[in-house]
């Protein structure tokens, strides 16, 4: 989680160096979920995500130098330059790949569930979503066909309210619980407060047990918030769209905060070992941030190369 | 010696499938009705039975989230064989299409690839109209990453379709619904005809036609009439629209010094404009004539029997162009007529669908 | 009701004949539906439809003449022989177009509702659909638009529990209620037996004043069975996808011999008077198919009128 | 005399959209974000505060469904403008869009037409790679029913987006990215550039280049060194697509008897294949030389900086060709360089979107 956090502080904090050339969406306020759902997942269990996947390509535990080194743009990058801050994939961990278009990944996730079972529900898929996604059809298409197949998928919804620069309002009713409308498609559903990573944790790990023992699909909503603009390193809060109020009310709900308080308050560690982590994060995403400098640009005539497998 | 095996495009679609299923566990085959006793106009028949309902399966009428279901198996190797009975439906899936199989392994690096195969089949006749009848292939050859293949003969249809469920790229395979009967010696074993190479299906020396799918039949018809007349056509069958082998087709054109492309989609910004286009630019000195295309109209297709009386060129309209480009006099009485009416193929094919 | 099946009888009776020559699918079975909702309805309604659509275009009030000839693509068709029996329209009667594609006409007659909505909501969108339609994407999509922006959409499944030759399940889960499962979505929505015309009339009548009171959309779903072969003039029972058992309990369930003996236990209307209404209908339908014999063909070059408007 | 206004393309676009809403009452403006802070690049500024949010809306994700809703609006008279940020967004909505608004005059006989207009933002540079700068173009263009309208400068914005929503066929109207902050003179008042009808920007007489959106302007970049050169070209801006204006380019060529076709997408089987192919058949004697095509590569976009250093031609690789059209020699290093880094049309151009 601190991991994910001083990533994205060290990406926003460079990103007007104008060296990473690529449209980029952080993640800043929402790691409590990447970190409380991947806790949970085995290497073998695959991922798929979107557009604002740095916290789950990390979660997954996707490399780091190589994640920075493709927002750079640079041979050495996950992707090997060819796809950027929204194309990221490790296939060491099991991290399938994350996509661009709204929707787009969701049936990818869902087609690596059915290979599963036919391999006798040997690992878990999970895919990670935005609330914006659940107005796609393809949403809904996703997870009927996981529900009549029973597919190991976990279907993991962050809802941070916003999709670009639009809440809630113009785009699902006021009163509409996401967990609860697609708990009547026919899938167990849990929610939970995606800012407490303890809850992610334990939410995940129920829906876990449930997929394993009924060998069914199962969704998770998590409530979440983000802190900066929906794409770009910047804060935004003054264009207009949503109140300083509220942001301070999630920004009081800071995950990481509200975690190492946990932690301190009940003794499970101490602050000092709290700041000694930062220190060694720092020295790895500093580390990450040099490999990636270093990398070599790709060759310009590379771009005709794996257009044909 | 023992007589050929003749057998017809959809036993043959239905052997490749079997055989593609029976030597790898991996081919997977799914789509509306790739189980129901219709078996999507046979070519499915006996694969439920025999590789069981894990591998061959029905689906939701979901085509853009199935397409990306395919997307998600392939990335694990299986190599999943999608049908739609119409290439009408499949516009359903152009995101997962082109957003994601396309460029999957271009976009991540060349890490992994999409072996996907997607049959299309293309509706004709019998009122289907403006919705049951399109070929939008031009599309998928527009798009990198993707191939096109659109077999002509039972024979091709097996060896075309075996190499596409295997070939590591997504490929787009499209049946002509009016070549589903026809006939041709279609060898029992397992082979494959490599993708990206066009056929010669008549060698000759007069003119170049290329055609694609369902037109490959009508020029080899027209051929009958200009070989008595004593004009001699090439006729080269691309059976892989994209990436297109252009070679074969140049020293054709070399040779011939004409050229006429025929279509089985609307003329406007169609895949012959394409060949024309390359040719000219390539083979610009050889050529002694304008090019010439013989497509569709651009219209949609309407539902009236009346109104697609002269929407499909067939032979007919071959002919009158050949004899026209060749500067020869032609009556058109002459020309032998189709014996069933212009809105199916045979007695086969008689009713709604 | 009496009119549709005869309708479709003696569509299919003469489909032999190879006259209508385009892909034709019966609803004979399910005129309840059509018959129950359109009573509901008036001239200023609007409705869309799908592949099935001629109880619906009837029930409307839409011209039996020009829908038969547009089955023969005759110049008197109702879309003058361009569209054949899957795309009908009779703007007379706001019956606004039946599309090929399952699900292309839902949103279109959302559309239709918002610019109802846009004149005060002065008409009610009327849109029907099949229950295979609701696997579609752009099924919750539209629905989903319907409810944000409170549509007089009245948005009517007819769940004949079949989708060409697959039953539900590789379609949808087994305890599935689709009107439970698109309630949770935000919207009001009722369930009747769509074999019973009054339960049907009634259902969408309480629908109606829902609509008109509230300024929302809702949704019905009527439960049926299709009694031909999904498209084309003849039973199929043989072919082995459903049981003749099954369809024996249907046919049983005649909603024409229901809603009769209704009438004539209650003395309502006498038998006799039913028999004469039979002879006056298969009057009117012998008149459309004489109508649609004699109707010219269109000329070939008619191919490029109205490409462009 | 009075000053020329000048103002910028995106100004250009909201005073159409202004002028539309306000000239009739029946225009609604709506897609993700048309009233959010950004206004679309500012091209929906002002609009919801002028109309109100009955004519002027958000809408939920959903691109499938939203182009129904505007099939259905416009069935009542209404003329809807959908609006996406980028073109590959609308891939979703091809069954509305091909199945739907293209045919809906046509097979239901004449009775409705649909006179919507989608704006399709083509995306380019700074990495917007693979899913986020494909302009498909060529795919509308081979769809009977529907325009395809893409314009090169402020000035003809204005007119031609004015033209397209009042038109009376669904019109997708397609503006490139990098052309929002270019400016030229556009008259305050309302005007119409006519559909299907394109523009001599420049007079020549040694070649003939028809071009369309952004690649105008890098003719014209190449034009003022090629003039210099005393090679003297023709371009032609398309404007419209399709149904394409022909009539100009045989003028055109039949003068200069040399043709150039640039596009912005890549070149194969693309809307220059079209025009190679059609000028070739047609006016096959009038061509001195084979004509040529400049397009972007049979690639999908990659993100890099690097690699798409030489993605997208300019006014250099323009030049190149023409003189080797013209049997030039040309030293390169004389061919002006752009002061931009590539991956940005300029300053105002900068991180992530
Ligand atoms: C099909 C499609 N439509 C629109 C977009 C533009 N877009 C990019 S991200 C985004 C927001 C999606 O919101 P949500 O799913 O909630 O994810 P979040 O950004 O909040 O994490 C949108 C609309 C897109 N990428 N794809
Ligand atoms: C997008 C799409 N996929 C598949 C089809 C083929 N098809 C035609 S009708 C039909 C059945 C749809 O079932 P349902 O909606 O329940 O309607 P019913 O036929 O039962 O009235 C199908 C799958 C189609 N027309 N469009
Ligand atoms: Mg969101
Ligand atoms: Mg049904």
């Amino acid at each position: 989680m601190i991991l994910i956090r001083e990533v994205e502080e060290s990406i926003a904090l460079k990103y007007s160096e104008n060296k990473m050339r690529c449209p980029t969406h952080l993640c800043i306020g929402q790691e409590a979920i990447s970190s409380g759902v991947s806790l949970n997942l085995r290497p073998i269990d695959t991922v798929v995500s979107t557009h604002r996947s740095h916290g789950h390509y990390l979660g997954k535990g996707g490399n780091l130098g190589k994640m920075i080194a493709e927002i750079y743009g640079k041979t050495d990058g996950c992707s090997k330059g060819y796809g950027g801050s929204m194309h990221l994939i490790d296939l060491d961990v099991n991290f399938m790949g994350s996509t661009a278009i709204v929707g787009n990944s969701m049936p990818v996730g869902v087609g690596l569930a059915l290979s599963s079972k036919l391999e006798n529900y040997k690992s878990i898929s999970c895919i990670y979503f935005g609330e914006g996604c659940t107005e796609e059809g393809i949403f809904s298409e996703s997870i009927n066909f996981a529900i009549v197949s029973n597919l190991p998928a976990l279907f993991v919804c962050e809802n941070n309210f916003y999709s670009v620069y639009s809440d809630l309002k113009p785009r699902q009713p006021k009163n509409r619980k996401i967990h609860k409308m697609v708990s009547a498609m026919g899938i167990k559903t849990f929610y939970a407060d995606g800012n407490k990573v303890l809850d992610v944790y334990k939410t995940t790990n129920k829906a876990i047990k449930y997929i394993k023992k009924y060998k069914k699909p199962v969704f998770l909503e998590f409530a979440t918030y983000r802190w900066r603009e929906h794409c770009g390193p910047n804060y935004d809060n003054s264009i207009g769209y949503r109140t300083e109020k509220e942001f301070a009310k999630w920004k009081n709900k800071d995950p990481i905060n509200e975690f190492k308080n946990y932690l301190v308050k009940n003794k499970i560690i101490n602050a000092n070992l709290i700041d000694k982590f930062y220190l060694s994060t720092n020295r790895k995403v500093a580390r990450a941030f040099k490999f990636a400098e270093k990398s070599n640009f790709p060759s310009e005539k590379d771009l005709f190369k794996n257009i044909y497998a | 010696m023992p007589k050929l095996r003749i057998i017809k495009f959809h036993e043959s679609i239905n052997e490749a499938m079997t055989i593609a299923m029976k030597s790898n566990r991996k081919v997977l085959c799914f789509g509306l009705g790739v189980d129901d006793p219709k078996r999507i106009f046979n070519t499915t028949k006996n694969l439920k039975e025999k590789f069981g309902a894990n591998r061959v399966f029905d689906t939701p009428t979901s085509e853009n989230a199935m397409t990306g279901v395919g997307i998600g198996l392939s990335l694990q190797g299986y190599l999943p064989v999608m049908v739609h009975q119409r290439f009408d439906f499949f516009l359903l899936a152009m995101d997962q299409l082109v957003n994601g199989a396309a460029k999957w392994f271009y976009m991540f690096g060349g890490q992994k690839n999409v072996p996907i195969t997607i049959r299309l089949i293309v509706g004709r006749g019998w009122g289907q109209g403006p919705t049951h009848s399109q070929s939008l292939h031009s599309w998928f050859a527009h798009i990198p990453g993707l191939k096109v293949v659109m077999p002509s003969s039972a024979h091709d249809a097996k060896g075309l379709l075996l190499s596409s469920i295997f070939d590591k790229n997504p490929v787009i395979f499209i049946e002509h619904r009016w070549l589903h009967n026809t006939t041709s010696f279609v060898p029992k074993e397992k082979y494959f005809i490599p993708l990206s190479k066009s056929n010669i299906v008549k060698k000759g020396s007069d003119i170049t036609i290329v055609a694609n799918s369902y037109m490959t039949l009508e020029a080899i018809k027209a051929s009958e009439f200009l070989e008595i007349n004593k004009i001699s056509i090439e006729i080269i069958d691309l059976r892989t629209i994209s990436p297109i082998d252009y070679s074969t087709i140049y020293k054709s054109v070399k040779k011939t010094k004409k050229l006429l492309v025929l279509d089985i989609s609307n003329e406007k910004f169609g895949i012959a404009a394409e060949i024309v286009s390359n040719i000219t630019i390539n083979l610009f000195k050889y050529l002694k004539i304008p090019p010439a295309i013989i497509a569709s109209p651009n219209a949609p297709t309407p539902t009236s029997f009346a109104l697609t009386k002269n929407f499909y060129p067939t032979h007919k309209e071959i002919i009158i162009k050949i004899f026209e480009m060749n500067n020869r006099k032609l009556n058109k009485n002459n020309i032998p007529k189709n014996k069933n009416l212009h809105d199916v193929p045979g007695e086969w094919f008689k009713g709604p669908f």
